[in-house]
């Protein structure tokens, strides 16, 4: 696996994101320093309010305007926090797209699915209606969505959310990017629709061998979809590695608790609560819900540890 | 206790042509004494609805709602308030469950003074800070307002406010699905206790199948039961 | 769709049925009596020397004294005939006065109208994208302003400074054509576009910050083509409302604005038709009105019902 | 920092706002005792005279001080608008609660009701309504009373609808509260921000209103003052003597920017999309 990812894509350096209040400002991404290559699908987990969706959209700046980012980010090479949007625009879309959070209300609920799908392509390879159209029209199918090609013609309020999430997907990679964030596929979808989304995305992604960067917060997503998992609390990264040692043997204790509370595994609950982004604890941001914190964990803000073949973690008493 | 006999009830949807849909159809339940229920269907199935009903919030245009043999709809004022003692609901959105604008403390107090629990505020302020222990929440929440607290939080203060009327029937309109994961343990396992320890019927109601199992003694399925009738 | 329409149109009969009974039988109440105001109003000047004798003349000849339910019934038919009685004062069928006075408050009421339109909108929009700028800033004060000042009597200060100082436009009156509808066309736009101003505002600011608007960005779309392809259809329903709750506020304004520069609408006509109590007249100035009204409104019904798709396909279907 | 600038600028709206309106207090509270000419007392050797330091507005066609009768017609008016708004809220907020919570065939009637008050344009409706009952300023409140209600009506209705489709409304239910209880304690807490939005931005619109109809001679008769009545009286001295109407323009126009201004400050005030929205993940 190593040789393959030679080009990185992404290299993010201690990226910050803060949010502007009238009280005082908000961080809600702390440090955050990763880099993502070529072809791979790296899962961002974690539960809501812990800052992912902010860092998704910080990369692809997409925040609203009281957000301020610091850091350094850069997209092959080409540093983006600081570019101008004009330029970025330019990569929108076509090198780098987004399948958004919220099916229901991301969708025009004026304007037919099909040709929300087309707009993207029209936008970016200006080839002539018909042309677009049978891309879209087979693309579609390829979502196995029912009703072929009358679907196209009808509008979001006549899908359910399962469809419309599908139409979702379907514009994010309708021109082919090479860079995706999928932000909560499966978020809202009830329990049949959620396995077909992200079996059709497996799929997709396999086909297009485009980089993803998957936000959510179920595990079942992260276990079928992701190459490397990263774990994120309350604002910062706390453990990432392969997927099979996050997700089956889990070093850092939230990781581990976040393990015991799936059902399948009996339902052992991590006590507390995770806090809110503007009530952030001192010292290691999990010492409250900890079960073996310590004294110097209440103190100190431990760093990220690299625990070798690509593994770090942020805790004092971690074992490798 | 707590019985449907072949309740139904359809809305109007959209404007213009009169488009109906049938929210549930023809749905026979019952609920016993101390027994966990669980209700299991696809998203937009009518289960919502059909809680609604059992807890007399919306009126069922077919069949009737029982409680020990009455019909709750035909009760007179009096016997509605008890009715509202003995079948307490909770529901899918805690943070929207608490009227924005009161500091929990009042809405956890509401209850009690409009059953009149108790005579002075004394010994309401004890009565609370002893349920706040049990459910596990400090008492500082008392002060806050519902959007300064998490999912977590305002789901259990939503069982504690429903928990003090002593119910007959808590029913659970989708308690966890807003939650996440490590908090859904803690809510789950909490009424669970709850309603063992003091004999309480539930209805959990769900579209998560290992919820459903984990938590409940029978198993009811939803079929697809909103049919278009335009 | 169509059968949305019919039912738009039925409704807004009904209204008008309503609104023609309900000014008919509240004008009978008058105090004192109509042959009497009637009178009085022919004949200047005799108040007190009419005689019981003349009122009953008067009574028998417009035939007052029948019940008023017999009256209504009879200016029903008339009205729908297209006979809506004749004016105590002009001596004329109302008809033929309100079909001579009615160009001039369309063109009025069109041009004040269209002209706000054009104006207000763009400037809707421009605070909307630049909010919190120093041109929202500017033109939100504008708009306060504009919208605290009584309108007969910005009438009166431009005719005071334009007419009067300056000499470039006439006083009142409708003889120099183009000229002379320049102040009060000004007049009635001031008075509707700061709430045209605030509604497509805040409409624009609702629309940009919609998720799909967000997702238009991250499909590489600018603010402008997103705006374009997806903020026209979504902004446009609460703009088209409230344009034709404002051409109501033209209608009304003219009432005033036409007395101010001696315009000769049908807002002049009921003025004067107020201050000599002549019931017909009144009630047929009150009519075209509540019409011309009520159309505006069934028009933006229509327009509204169009732009959303949700009318002509029906509810959602659980596929 | 453009957040910081922003709040300032909100607080600015509300001051502009206030501080006129304290002026227009002060000249209401004081200026009778200030201001030493009668307004009603008739002197045509002072016929059309300009303003100067004895008569600050100059004097009207009959020697009168304008100065004297602007205060007293200030008072006239702004008695005219608080009446009719104190009316039409109450009735207004009654109707819009009742149908808006009520609903079905109650709420039916209402709406058609306020389809045939809405069919006319506001200012027709009030002065069909004074051509019928004539003039004088008990007609006058009725009349704008009759026609202002419907906004407070509507408003009250679409904001009971979207709170009863609030999830702590039906736990209110749920939790055994009376029908009576629950619109005391949880619908009007709920809409009394608005109310008063809607009280301060329609002061103005009625202070405007009710000088029209006084302008066109239908509202509070001659000879007490009213600031319509002089404006219109400055009429038929447009070209020699401007100031008649000139100040009573000015001072009503000033009075309607201080309640628009402070209206729309309190508006920023409760508008919850100025907040900055939560930090949502």
């Amino acid at each position: 696996m190593e040789e393959e990812q030679t080009r990185e894509l992404w290299r993010i350096e201690r990226l910050q994101v803060f949010f502007k209040t009238r009280g005082n400002d908000i961080m809600a991404v702390n440090e955050f320093s990763l880099s993502i290559y070529q072809g791979e699908r790296l899962c961002l987990l974690g539960e809501s309010g812990c800052g992912k969706s902010v860092f998704g959209m910080a990369l692809l700046k997409l925040l609203p305007e009281n957000a301020e980012v610091l850091g350094k980010a850069y997209y092959k090479g080409m540093e983006t926090v600081g570019m101008s949007e004009k330029t970025f625009a330019r990569l929108r879309g076509t090198e780098i797209a987004v399948i958004p959070q919220g099916a229901g209300s991301s969708l025009d609920p004026t304007m037919r699915c099909g040709k929300q799908v087309e707009e993207c392509l029209r936008l970016h390879e200006k080839e002539n209606s018909q042309v677009c159209r049978q891309k879209v029209l087979s693309l579609l199918k390829r979502l196995e969505l029912p009703r072929l090609p009358g679907i196209a013609r009808d509008y979001p309020f006549e899908l359910s959310g399962g469809m419309k999430q599908r139409i979702l997907v379907a514009a994010g990679i309708v021109c082919h990017p090479q860079f995706l964030l999928v932000d909560e596929p499966t978020k809202g979808l009830d329990w049949g629709c959620r396995d077909k989304v992200i079996t059709l995305l497996k799929k997709l992604v396999e086909d297009e061998e485009t980089s993803v960067l998957l936000i959510t917060h179920d595990f079942n997503v992260a276990k079928s979809l992701a190459d490397r998992v990263v774990v994120m609390y309350a604002g910062e990264i706390v453990e990432y590695g392969m997927r099979e040692d996050v997700l089956e043997r889990p070093v850092h204790p939230y990781s581990k608790g976040l393990l015991a509370a799936l059902p399948q595994n009996g339902f052992q609950a991590i006590e507390g609560f995770s806090p809110p982004l503007d009530q952030i604890p001192k010292g290691c941001r999990f010492h409250p819900r900890c079960p073996h914190a310590t004294g110097r964990c209440a103190q100190e803000h431990p760093n990220l540890t690299d625990l070798g073949e690509g593994r770090e973690v942020r805790c004092f008493y971690a074992e490798g | 206790m707590l019985r449907a006999e072949h309740v139904s009830k359809s809305f109007c949807v959209g404007r213009g042509r009169n488009t109906k849909i049938q929210a549930v159809l023809d749905v026979s339940l019952e609920i016993n004494k101390g027994e966990h229920l669980g209700l299991v269907g696809e998203s937009g199935c009518g289960k919502s609805t059909l809680a609604r009903m059992l807890a007399g919030l919306i009126r069922p245009d077919g069949g009737t709602v029982l409680l020990d043999g009455q019909d709750i709809q035909k009760l007179p004022v009096k016997a509605r308030k008890e009715f509202r003692r003995k079948v307490q609901i909770i529901f899918q959105n805690p943070q929207q469950a608490f009227h924005p604008r009161m500091k929990l403390y009042e809405t956890l107090a509401e209850p009690i003074r409009l059953f009149h629990l108790v005579e002075t505020r004394e010994q309401e302020r004890l009565m609370l800070e002893e349920a706040m222990e049990r459910m596990g929440l400090t008492t500082d929440i008392f002060g806050r307002y519902p959007h300064e607290i998490s999912g977590g939080q305002a789901q259990r203060i939503a069982l504690l406010r429903s928990l003090m009327l002593e119910p007959k029937v808590l029913i659970a309109d989708e308690p966890t699905s807003m939650l996440d994961v490590s908090v859904q343990a803690q809510i789950l396992k909490l009424i669970r206790q709850t309603t063992e320890e003091n004999e309480i019927a539930l209805l959990l109601i769900s579209h998560d199948m290992d919820v459903i199992r984990a938590m409940s003694d029978k198993v009811i399925f939803m079929h697809e039961s909103a049919l278009n009738l335009n | 769709m169509i059968k949305y329409i019919g039912k738009r149109v039925l409704s807004a009969a009904g209204v008008l049925l309503v609104v023609s009974m309900l000014t008919f039988f509240v004008m009978q109440m008058t105090p004192g009596d109509t042959a009497y105001v009637m009178l009085t109003h022919t004949f200047f000047g005799t108040g007190d020397l009419i005689t019981q004798e003349d009122l009953d003349i008067a009574t028998e000849m417009y035939d007052l004294d029948r019940p008023l339910t017999v009256q209504y019934g009879e200016w029903m038919l008339g009205a729908l005939k297209g006979d809506l009685g004749t004016s105590y004062i002009y001596k004329k069928p109302v008809m033929d006065l309100l079909k001579l006075k009615l160009p001039y408050t369309c063109i009025l009421g069109f041009l004040a109208f269209f002209l706000g339109l054009l104006l207000a909108v763009p400037l809707g929009i421009l605070t909307a994208v630049y909010r919190n700028r120093f041109l929202d800033q500017a033109i939100r004060i504008g708009s306060v302003l504009a919208s605290s000042v009584p309108g007969f009597w910005l009438g009166l200060i431009l005719i005071m400074f334009f007419s009067v100082k300056l000499k470039w436009l006439p006083v009142s009156g409708m003889n120099e054509g183009l000229k002379s509808i320049v102040l009060p066309c000004v007049t009635l736009m001031l008075g509707m576009m700061p709430v045209m101003i605030r509604v497509t505002r805040s409409s624009v600011l609702d629309v940009m910050g919609q998720d799909y608007m967000l997702f238009a960005k991250a499909k590489g779309q600018s603010l402008f083509q997103a705006l374009l392809h997806h903020g026209v259809r979504n902004l446009l329903p609460p703009v088209i409302t409230m344009a034709s709750l404002q051409m109501g506020n033209i209608l009304g304004g003219s009432v005033v604005i036409e007395t101010v520069f001696m315009w000769p609408g049908i807002g002049n006509l009921l003025y004067n038709s107020i201050m000599a109590k002549d019931t017909n007249m009144l009630q047929g100035c009150v009519l075209t009105i509540a019409l011309g009204y009520i159309l505006s409104m069934i028009c933006a019904d229509i327009l509204n019902a169009a732009l959303n798709p949700k009318t002509y396909r029906g509810g959602g279907r659980m596929a | 920092m453009k957040c910081r600038k922003f709040s300032v600028q909100r607080n600015l709206l509300l001051w502009i706002g206030g501080a006129i309106l304290l002026v227009i207090i002060f000249v209401l509270v004081f200026g009778p005792s200030l201001c030493t000419h009668d307004p009603l007392k008739v002197d045509y050797t002072l016929k059309l005279r300009a303003p100067c330091r004895e008569y600050p507005f100059g004097t009207d066609g009959m020697g009168r001080s304008v100065a004297a009768r602007v205060v007293y017609g200030l008072r006239t008016s702004m008695k005219i608008a608080i009446v009719v708004m104190l009316i039409s809220c109450v009735i207004g907020v009654c109707v819009g609660v009742l149908s808006g919570y009520v609903g079905g065939s109650v709420d039916l009637i209402l709406m058609r009701v306020m389809e045939v008050v809405l069919a006319f344009p506001d200012t027709i409706l009030a002065l069909a309504i004074l051509g019928t009952l004539g003039g004088g300023m008990k007609n006058q409140i009725i009349a704008l009373a009759l026609v202002r209600w419907t906004k407070y009506a509507k408003m009250a209705r679409d904001e009971t609808m979207r709170l009863k489709k609030e999830e702590y409304m039906e736990a209110a239910v749920a939790m055994g509260n009376g029908r009576f209880r629950i619109v005391l304690r949880y619908v009007l807490p709920g809409i009394i921000g608005q109310i008063l939005v809607l009280a301060t931005m329609s002061i103005g619109p009625i202070i405007l209103s009710g000088a029209t109809l006084s302008f066109l001679g239908l509202g509070v008769q001659l000879p007490n003052p009213e600031l319509g009545l002089l404006i219109n009286e400055g009429r038929d001295f447009i070209r020699s003597a401007g100031h008649i109407s000139l100040f009573p323009g000015l001072v009503t126009a000033l009075t309607t920017l201080g309640f628009n201004l402070f209206g729309e400050g309190l508006n920023d005030y409760f508008d919850p999309r100025l907040k900055e929205k939560a930090v949502s993940d």
